[in-house]
């Protein structure tokens, strides 16, 4: 589900990178569902709020 | 699926807010009706948004032809024909009523012409002109709007002291003008009485105009309003008005000074207050508003509130946001509103628009922020329109670009907008700003470079 | 780190592509110098984009004043100074010349002021009015661009048979006008001429008037020129031009046979060849331009084409684009330039702008696509602005909402469309154009709404 780009780097818009920064989330773990397949601050929050992040963050 | 209830929706008021509701819940399939005590529209149509820029573009008109000669072109008796102005600004709200009127009809909501009261979450009381009419109805969108707000000033009863809904009714230019209180209206007021000859001066309490706008925008403004011959004053409070042998004389406290101020008419412009007529009675109501979640529901489940009297933000395309967010909600469609990627528009000349936050709010938010300014002497096609005033300042965290505010003043400012807008919701980066390529020669071109600009690649500007 | 070479870029030509790619390879490092012939900012800034559009803007001016009575202006006596119309389109050209000097120096490009020549990749000769100079470089970008291109019509050596260049030093309006060619030039030529009181006649080869544009936005300029007073022959071919008494008559075949139009001038406005000259040397051009690939580079590593010399599409933001590519890759920072959203402009009355795909391209590209127009005469500040033509229309693939292109013709259209740009730059559906809060009352409201109707949800328009 990642949102790997062509250069092997992640798609994500500014604010989704902050918010991860600031939630100590892994982006490489988030479902993408912004324009061209990039992650936006919405997924990263709805992320944090889903049971797989929660089991992520406990291991 | 009705059955139990006339409506599957009622929606009460007829403005931006309410009219907008009303067409997208008979779209998501409800069965839905309106009531309107007044005319279809509310303030917007009827009372602000579009009579104040039918009256705004006649004085630009004006200001053009005034100017012609820049342009190599020459007319004689410029003069303004106020009665025609008027009349014309009733033309358009006539022609857009009738319209949303036609657009009810063909999206076939009901619309009652009457004053609703909510008895109680599920029944309305409708007051027509034959009398009273109960309807039942299981879910309500409350959409009653607002009206101007009038502080407690001794002698504001005086004849002669105005709101905007007078000043849009006047039929004329008063000689002079006082405005009290210089926000949006006051100073779309003050730039269009100002340019049809009257002598204008705004009183505002607050230690500056429009304190949440990025300061360097509203310098501009401030300067260009002074400069057409507008007279303001900040931090200065009303005391009185009261009359004198042919005007109305204002006093005022400045600088700890007592001053007397004249105007024919006064036109106070402090705010507006929600308008709870028809739903005190659902006890959901606090001072200033509605409270309601984002999916605009109120305390009381199925009781939606929109618009004015929801809203901190009062302008129209918020109260139809959220009126198409309530609707969908009343669908059963999981809708959702934030506030925070509105615009803000000033159609005074030069315009002024801006979304998200300004540059100093922006130092306080975040640690390290990144600013491109461009001004609109340095495009190409802000010099071949006439119009150079101003600029295109974006504002984005240094970090990982993300734009945080667009600022504009200057020409078409209340188009250019929008572009950040769209920038903002699709959480676009600088770059991605900067390297759209915008067609030359045209004034959002200057988004673009102020990009480039604070990227520390401007290439029209440093 | 130059040494060896006197420059590690030269940049030949001073156009809208040459002197943004001189100035970005600056900002990159890279010691760089720009040699141009003629005056700083090549066709766009002295013969093209900018003089058009001054020009224009005092069409715009003349015509809303004449038009003023509808605002409730009154003016008497307005007539055009055509004198006075030019004077002002030269004070603008040379503001900005003197602007891009500036810039230049700023950036610290040396400026050669000559012809230049180039003997092979790496050395150039400049003939300056002094001598002639040679200079070393490691990189070359050859921004040349393109003249007017004069097809073998029999006559056309008439005098008063003009291309671009000389109707924008005409100083004057002649009486009558036939333009050969309804591009986008001959059109903005043909709405200026004729809002000055020349009688217009526009004869083009091709079947349709832009046939890459959406048809039903043609068919709205076209029927709003035709209204205006041109005349537009379609399908015709013109086999000569020859001198009468007092004017020049252009013959042509229409619908199988001959007719004559008779004109002042004939405007031949037939497309652009690209120029050669200074650069036949390397043996890299073709017929038509010089290839490149996504880097701009041509088939000689280092050596990068940029611009109308290049580019298939003829467009000063095109070239600025393709010049920050070139300038960038030759700093080694791997650029890449693409032409899937380049948007088109024409400053006309009623404006027109578009960026992406026709509805019919794509109705034969996609299988399933969505369409919503929104007409301005819905739109609140289209009425309140005076300026009810036209519409904006947004074409879609059914399956994701891609946005594939948008076409819109009306009031500021061509400042509009810069959302258009950055919508689908960004890969924007149907969706987030539609749910952007769009602020209210205001012309880019139009293509929120045209979103809205895409969906089948449409507020203001079905
Ligand atoms: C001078 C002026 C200029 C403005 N300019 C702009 C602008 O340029 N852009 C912008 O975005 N905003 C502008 N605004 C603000 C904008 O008009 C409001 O934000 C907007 O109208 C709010 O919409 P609403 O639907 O919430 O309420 P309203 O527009 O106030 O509509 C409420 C409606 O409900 C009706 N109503 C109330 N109670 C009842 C009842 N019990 N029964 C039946 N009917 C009832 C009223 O008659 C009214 O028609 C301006 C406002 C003013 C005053
Ligand atoms: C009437 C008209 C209106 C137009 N309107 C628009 C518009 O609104 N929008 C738009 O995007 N485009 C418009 N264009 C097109 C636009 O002007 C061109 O696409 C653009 O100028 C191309 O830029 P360029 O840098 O490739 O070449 P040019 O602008 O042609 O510049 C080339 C420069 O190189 C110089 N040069 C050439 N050879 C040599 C040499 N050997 N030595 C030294 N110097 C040399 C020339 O003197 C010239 O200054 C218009 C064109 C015309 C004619």
């Amino acid at each position: 589900t990642a949102a790997i780009g062509a250069e092997g780097k992640i798609k994500a818009s500014p604010a989704a990178k902050r918010v991860a920064r600031e939630e100590h989330i892994d982006l490489r773990q988030v479902p993408p569902t912004g324009p061209g397949g990039r992650i936006i601050e919405k997924d990263v929050r709805n992320f944090k709020a889903s049971p797989l992040a929660q089991k992520i963050a406990q291991d | 699926a009705a059955g139990k209830t006339d409506y599957q929706v009622v929606v009460l008021g007829g403005g931006p807010g309410g009219y907008v509701a009303a067409i997208r819940a008979a779209q998501c399939g409800l069965k839905t009706a309106l009531i309107e005590k007044d005319s279809l529209g509310g303030t917007c149509l009827n009372r602000g948004c579009i009579p104040t820029k039918a009256l705004l573009r006649s004085a630009e008109v004006y200001e053009t032809i005034k100017k012609a000669g820049e342009f190599g072109i020459a007319a004689s008796n410029v003069t303004s024909d106020m009665k025609a102005v008027f009349a014309r600004k009733d033309r358009i709200v006539k022609g857009l009523v009738g319209g949303i009127k036609g657009l009810l009809q063909a999206n076939k909501v009901d619309v009652f012409n009457g004053e609703g009261k909510a008895i109680s979450p599920n029944q309305l009381e409708i007051t027509q002109k034959d009398g009273v009419k109960k309807i039942s109805t299981e879910k309500l969108i409350i959409a009653t709007g607002s009206t101007p707000f009038m502080p407690p000033i001794p002698g504001a009863d005086n004849p002669g002291v105005i709101t905007s809904n007078e000043a849009l009714e006047l039929g004329k230019v008063p000689q002079s003008l006082v405005i009290i209180g210089g926000g949006v209206i006051g100073l779309e007021f003050a730039y269009m009485m100002q340019t049809f000859g009257a002598r204008v001066t705004i009183i505002e309490m607050l230690p500056r105009i429009l304190p949440m706008a990025d300061k360097e925008v509203v310098d501009v403004l401030v300067g260009s309003l002074k400069k057409q011959g507008v007279t303001i004053f900040t931090n200065a409070k009303v005391n009185k008005i009261s009359k004198t042998a042919s005007a109305l004389a204002v006093e005022y406290e400045f600088e700890g000074a007592l001053h007397t101020v004249e105007g024919e008419n006064v036109l106070v412009s402090t705010g507006r207050a929600a308008n709870f007529t028809g739903i005190e009675g659902l006890g959901i109501h606090e001072k200033k508003g509605i409270p309601v979640n984002e999916k605009m529901e109120t305390k009381l489940p199925g009781v939606y509130a929109i618009g004015d009297i929801a809203s901190k933000i009062q302008l129209a395309h918020v109260a139809s946001a959220q009126g198409i967010v309530a609707a969908e909600n009343a669908a059963d469609m999981n809708s959702h509103y934030s506030d925070k990627i509105i615009p803000s528009c000033i159609y005074t000349s030069p315009e002024v628009a801006w979304v998200g936050i300004s540059e100093a709010e922006a130092k306080e938010k975040y640690q390290d922020i990144k600013v491109g300014k461009f001004p609109f002497k340095a495009s190409g096609k802000a010099m071949a329109y006439g119009d150079t005033e101003g600029f295109v300042k974006v504002v984005c965290d240094a970090k990982y670009g993300e734009i945080l505010g667009v600022h504009i003043v200057g020409p078409h400012a209340t188009d250019l907008v929008s572009e950040g807008v769209l920038a903002q919701s699709l959480e676009a980066t600088l770059e991605e700003l900067g390297h759209a390529i915008h067609p030359h020669p045209t004034l959002s071109e200057a988004l673009m470079e102020a990009a480039h600009v604070a990227m520390g690649q401007g290439i029209h500007w440093k």
